[in-house]
């Protein structure tokens, strides 16, 4: 068990996996010599070789659709997209193509990919820096996506990615990267992909979330819990397709309330989706509506550091929005 | 004006077919003057083609074209949804096929494949399976659009309808190959259409850079639908590309069997050698319209449709073996007997077969987990 | 006014707005002799000339990159693309880029570009000429997105779209193309981008739907109307960026009942969205869950015949919706 | 080796330097021994250039230093989140402004931009209230990375960070332009990343295809962050890939402005003349990492480093304009000292600046509609 942070679980997964499976190959832009902007392929190409970590050239499109090539050869590539906000010229790629080529080959060919993104705000990143694209990915039949928010999850979910013979996307907040330290097993592990974790258990409200906003609600919750003694129950998704109804609903069917807290902007987004399954099938045990707090409905985010904390939602404004919800 | 040999290959095939270059506007003329010589038929076998080959491959096209037409009647017939149709790209396909080694060499292929599909051994019977959309269809259980999917006897796969996805797909493919010191060979086939996108210039660049394994395989027959190459590109030929990725591009005629043969080879030489990706450009005709759904009267001039009926390769092909001694009117006459008669068969057989029912619907999303992700999330 | 179907009300209303403005021009693949795939623009080269009918090569990026460009310096470009299963190259020029010029960059510049998408299935088109498309636009901030099922909306969304200041995203369904007849004005007229409509009046029950399950939706509550004596409202999005929430609640408060039809896949979709949104405003006036009828979480759609019918909502499986909630 | 001109301009330009090909392993070398000679200062001025200019141009370089300087050294005391330079480009970009009409003429900037900027009359205050995120800022409110947004004064902008997003963009501009009939030239700028992109191909092809007045500006210094041209491409010059678009691509030594100025002059009047699309290439230096977030320690090779540093612009420019007579030292140290003074008056003025406050943060996503799509749809 060591303690580390959220980037050096990722680059300790992968370089057990590299280690492991000779498959396991990683491709982006700066991954090699420079260890990738986030650090996350520190060292990889001294201790794998460039012919493992490939440097590639400016081309969102082209790393995606190498990466497919080489996952149906028989290869599993980890490709680099190094900011979120650069992955839509590979969409074609990935939503188009990847998510396809199992089920339209009626399962003759399949691609074990594994796509970490850099995602999400409050970096002082401005509208290209700071985005969220999970919303394309969740609703894409054929491609998994999780995002993990704390570093013993970061490491078993992308390990289970690597591993995985279907394309994952993995969504990882850059804020999270440096911020969130935690205890992490020192051999390699799988956590289950698919499955939401209850990450504080509480009677009154539940709040549903993901990545860093896992730990904004966290932070919320002792906040009421103190102040105002309401308990929440906050769920980590951890997994944003497919969706775990099973692990919401059981809360919500106890807490009979619930918020979903998200960075991403609200409309058709992960939130809507939570709030839709909520309704439909735990209408009968509601005792309150279905809110959300989620980023504003502007582009993701300004870059001035006013705008961008109002755009965040914070530890301050989940704490409100609880206290609004419970009073319901 | 004539066929250019942008960069030539260095070894040792030199007689890389310098035949006419197209522009848009010239093409008519030039592919009447000039249709009949272009054609090699007294000149030695390139080496590894022996006379029995060029029969066969002759026969291959002829096979093509007989279910090529059957699929269009099929349409006319309501009974085929769709379909594109290698009327006219049939000689290059096969010479591009026996160029390489479908045993353990990888095909991207796209829609317009008939000829090199059969000459990789899939059957009429498949072919028509998909598009009929028929239960037992082989490369995506009718899922897809014909000829999409991948096969389950040799590595030919077409994922998508999405043009020019295959080409940094095949890259990928041929990385995978290289990284484990296999020596098989990538060729991925695309439309000139095609060379306008992204995705061209982003393979092709990966590749020049890793010296991959692959073919680029361009069918050039100048039209993207009703897009003419002058409104798709500002210079004559999609090889003079090539240079720009450090590799070999070349621009051969596509009616001749024995050119296209060539190129390719020297192309697949250079790749299983290590030596890195070539553009090999093929100059063909698309005799019908770009889909059943189209109807190229509106967008093509009267002359180039005219002009490009003297540029049928079947026809040429005959001409060349009967110049060879290699074929004659009976044999040929038979060879298109037999070709009907097996195209029949599959059209009953296949017209015989089921459709799919919704049993296997929801399988092969994911992995052993048929249903993890479906089927119906949100059905009420 | 001319009984005209949807094709041919989208004609009509490029060719008025290309007579009227000179500004206004056509770019895409075959658009120009072919006059496009679908006709839309058939004689418009001859009556406008290649300047202004533009026959791009087959590169959808650049074809939405240009148009943004051409918008901003002073045009009015209306781009098609092809098959909505091609705008996968083009995400990043619209949703990464068209969609944040007047943001990001104070009001300093805009783009008035339409971009016609026509989308949807039932037509046999398999995995890749079936496709919905309408998430990613929909949850998109700076980007309005209208999804017309008639001819007359066809007409007046289109004509808006063109005379607006900001980009638009135009869902023209495939299958109404040529199935949905309908009388049109002769002249140009514009509806209001934002405005959902009442397609169907009804107390028992509130089906929110848009693009070709409109038809189908009304079908429906024919059905259950003459067979079950259920009288259903049929509420038409129309616009699927922003939503007419308010249409939608207001229908919804009324019958106390929601039933989401939509085509596309239902994880993460507009009909979350809706979903979220009745179950956020209207929960205390819900007499049952919101429920959704969706496209199964399966690529769309397969190219065989039974498989497709399966996919699809239809007037059958949506009248058996409507019973059973209207049932709980 | 020497710079190539890879196709030449036709008109009267005969003079295109031809100085060093970089590729990545040769480069140290070659800097060392060429970069004194490789600026002329014995010749003849260009056309259209007067020595005025030049001072002029040299001091527009030492001001963009000075603020360059300024900028990430706010960074290092924690005010100015993220800062790209313009080191080693400012010969380069000042001389492309230079050939191009400010009061016409289109400008797709990227984010390294500073010399340009000035050149193109922005001020040091408007640049450093857009690297502290202050109010009043112009390109963007503030919403944006420095140096992101349109300009009220002139027609620069640039709209993301994404790179190779503004190749297409400026194309449509330009097509707009022609469709009015406009002589107004485009001119857009990139990185040598930016070449790998697809929407670059796909830009210079429609350019090339339609003929547009479009100058395609490549700042080409050897690195994408850190990844080194030949890992990028598997060409020497960016410009080699022009003639696949059908016009002429020519790579210049960035540290010659009159190279630089006579290659885009050329290109500006061939656009202006209506004869299409040209590619400048020009070969610069990185002085500093790629932003303040990076180290090129980690991935520059030390003798590249020493090497750069002979090539900095400013000194071969104050060397070149001494030898022409039209610098000494006493005026070299007032510019640089006039310089620093305006760029210290504008920090003073910026760092007093507010904060942008709540109240605009909605505005200007639609026309005419500030809150019709927000402001906050998901808020509770
Ligand atoms: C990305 C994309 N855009 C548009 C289409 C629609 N489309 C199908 S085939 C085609 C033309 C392709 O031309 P080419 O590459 O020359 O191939 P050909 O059909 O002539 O053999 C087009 C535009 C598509 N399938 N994919
Ligand atoms: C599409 C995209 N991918 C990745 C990035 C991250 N990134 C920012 S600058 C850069 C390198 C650009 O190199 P180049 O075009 O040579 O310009 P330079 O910075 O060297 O002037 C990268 C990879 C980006 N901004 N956009
Ligand atoms: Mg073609
Ligand atoms: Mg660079």
């Amino acid at each position: 068990m060591t303690t580390m942070t959220v980037i050096e679980a990722v680059r300790d997964a992968m370089r057990l996996e590299m280690q492991r499976d000779p498959g396991v190959f990683i491709l982006g832009e700066d991954v090699g010599n420079r260890g990738g902007v986030f650090l996350a392929t520190d060292g990889f190409i001294k201790e794998f070789g460039e012919a493992r970590v490939i440097d590639t050239p400016l081309a969102e499109s082209s790393i995606a659709g190498i990466a497919l090539g080489a996952a149906v050869n028989g290869m599993r590539p980890i490709a680099e997209i190094q900011f979120a906000d650069f992955v839509w010229p590979a969409m074609n790629q990935l939503v188009g193509e990847a998510s396809k080529v199992r089920y339209g080959t009626g399962g003759g060919k399949f691609a074990p990919m594994t796509v970490r993104i850099p995602y999400g705000g409050g970096v002082r990143g401005g509208l290209y820096h700071s985005q969220s694209v999970e919303v394309i990915f969740t609703h894409t039949p054929g491609i998994k996506v999780v995002a993990p928010a704390t570093p013993y999850d970061a490491k078993g979910l992308l390990i289970s990615a690597i591993r995985d013979d279907d394309p994952v996307v993995v969504l990882e907040h850059k804020r999270t990267y440096r911020l969130v330290r935690g205890d992490v097993p020192d051999d390699a592990y799988t956590e289950p992909i698919g499955k939401a974790e209850v990450k504080r258990r509480g009677d009154d409200l539940t709040v549903v979330t993901y990545g860093l906003m896992v730990h904004y609600c966290i932070q919320a919750a002792q906040a009421v819990s103190q102040q105002d003694e309401i308990e929440v129950e906050v769920v980590d998704l951890r997994t944003l397709r497919p969706i775990d109804g099973e692990t919401v609903l059981d809360s919500v069917r106890r807490t009979g309330k619930a918020l979903i807290v998200q960075e991403d902007t609200g409309a058709v987004s992960v939130s809507s989706e939570v709030a839709a399954i909520i309704s439909q099938e735990a209408f009968f045990d509601l005792d309150g509506p279905v809110m959300r707090l989620t980023g504003p409905e502007i582009p993701p985010m300004p870059f001035n550091p006013v705008q961008e904390a109002e755009f965040m939602p914070s530890p301050d404004k989940i704490a409100d929005a609880i206290r609004k919800l419970a009073a319901l | 004006m004539s066929f250019e040999v942008v960069l030539e290959f260095g070894a040792g095939h030199a007689r890389i077919a310098r035949s006419d270059t197209y522009n848009d506007r010239a093409m008519t003329a030039i592919s009447r003057n000039n249709s009949e010589t272009s054609i090699r038929s007294d000149d030695a076998l390139p080496t590894g083609l022996s006379t029995e080959d060029l029969v066969s491959m002759y026969k291959t096209m002829v096979l093509s074209r007989a279910l090529d037409e059957r699929v269009w009647l099929l349409n006319r017939q309501g009974k085929a949804a769709i379909a594109a149709s290698a009327q006219g790209h049939e000689a290059a396909q096969v010479a591009s096929v026996k160029a390489m080694d479908p045993g353990r060499d990888h095909f991207l292929i796209y829609y317009r494949q008939f000829a090199a599909m059969l000459a990789l051994g899939t059957t009429p019977l498949e072919q028509l399976l998909g598009f009929l959309g028929k239960q037992g269809e082989p490369m995506s259980s009718a899922r897809q659009f014909p000829l999409h999917g991948s096969h389950p006897r040799v590595d030919l796969f077409s994922f998508s309808n999405v043009v020019a996805t295959q080409l940094p797909q095949a890259v990928g493919v041929a990385l995978a190959d290289k990284m484990r010191g296999n020596d098989n060979v990538t060729i991925v086939y695309f439309g000139d259409g095609a060379a306008s996108q992204g995705d061209t210039h982003e393979a092709m660049n990966f590749a020049g850079i890793h010296r991959l394994p692959v073919v680029f395989f361009c069918e050039n027959n100048r039209y993207a639908i009703s897009v003419p190459l002058h409104k798709q590109m500002p210079v004559d030929n999609v090889s003079s590309r090539a240079a720009g990725y450090g590799f070999p591009g070349v621009t051969v005629d596509g009616m001749d069997m024995l050119a296209v043969y060539e190129a390719t080879k020297a192309a697949v030489d250079r790749a299983r050698a290590g030596d890195g990706p070539s553009l090999v450009e093929v100059m063909v005709e698309r005799l019908l319209p770009h889909t059943t759904d189209d109807d190229h009267t509106r967008y093509r001039p009267e002359d180039d449709i005219e002009g490009m009926k003297t540029r049928d390769p079947l026809q040429l092909t005959a001409h060349m073996l009967k110049d060879r001694g290699l074929l004659d009117d009976a044999t040929d006459e038979a060879m298109k007997a037999e070709a009907k008669k097996l195209v029949n068969e599959a059209t009953e057989q296949a017209e015989a077969a089921p459709f799919p029912g919704l049993e296997n619907m929801y399988d092969h999303l994911f992995a052993d987990a048929p249903n993890a992700d479906g089927p119906a999330g949100g059905r009420s």
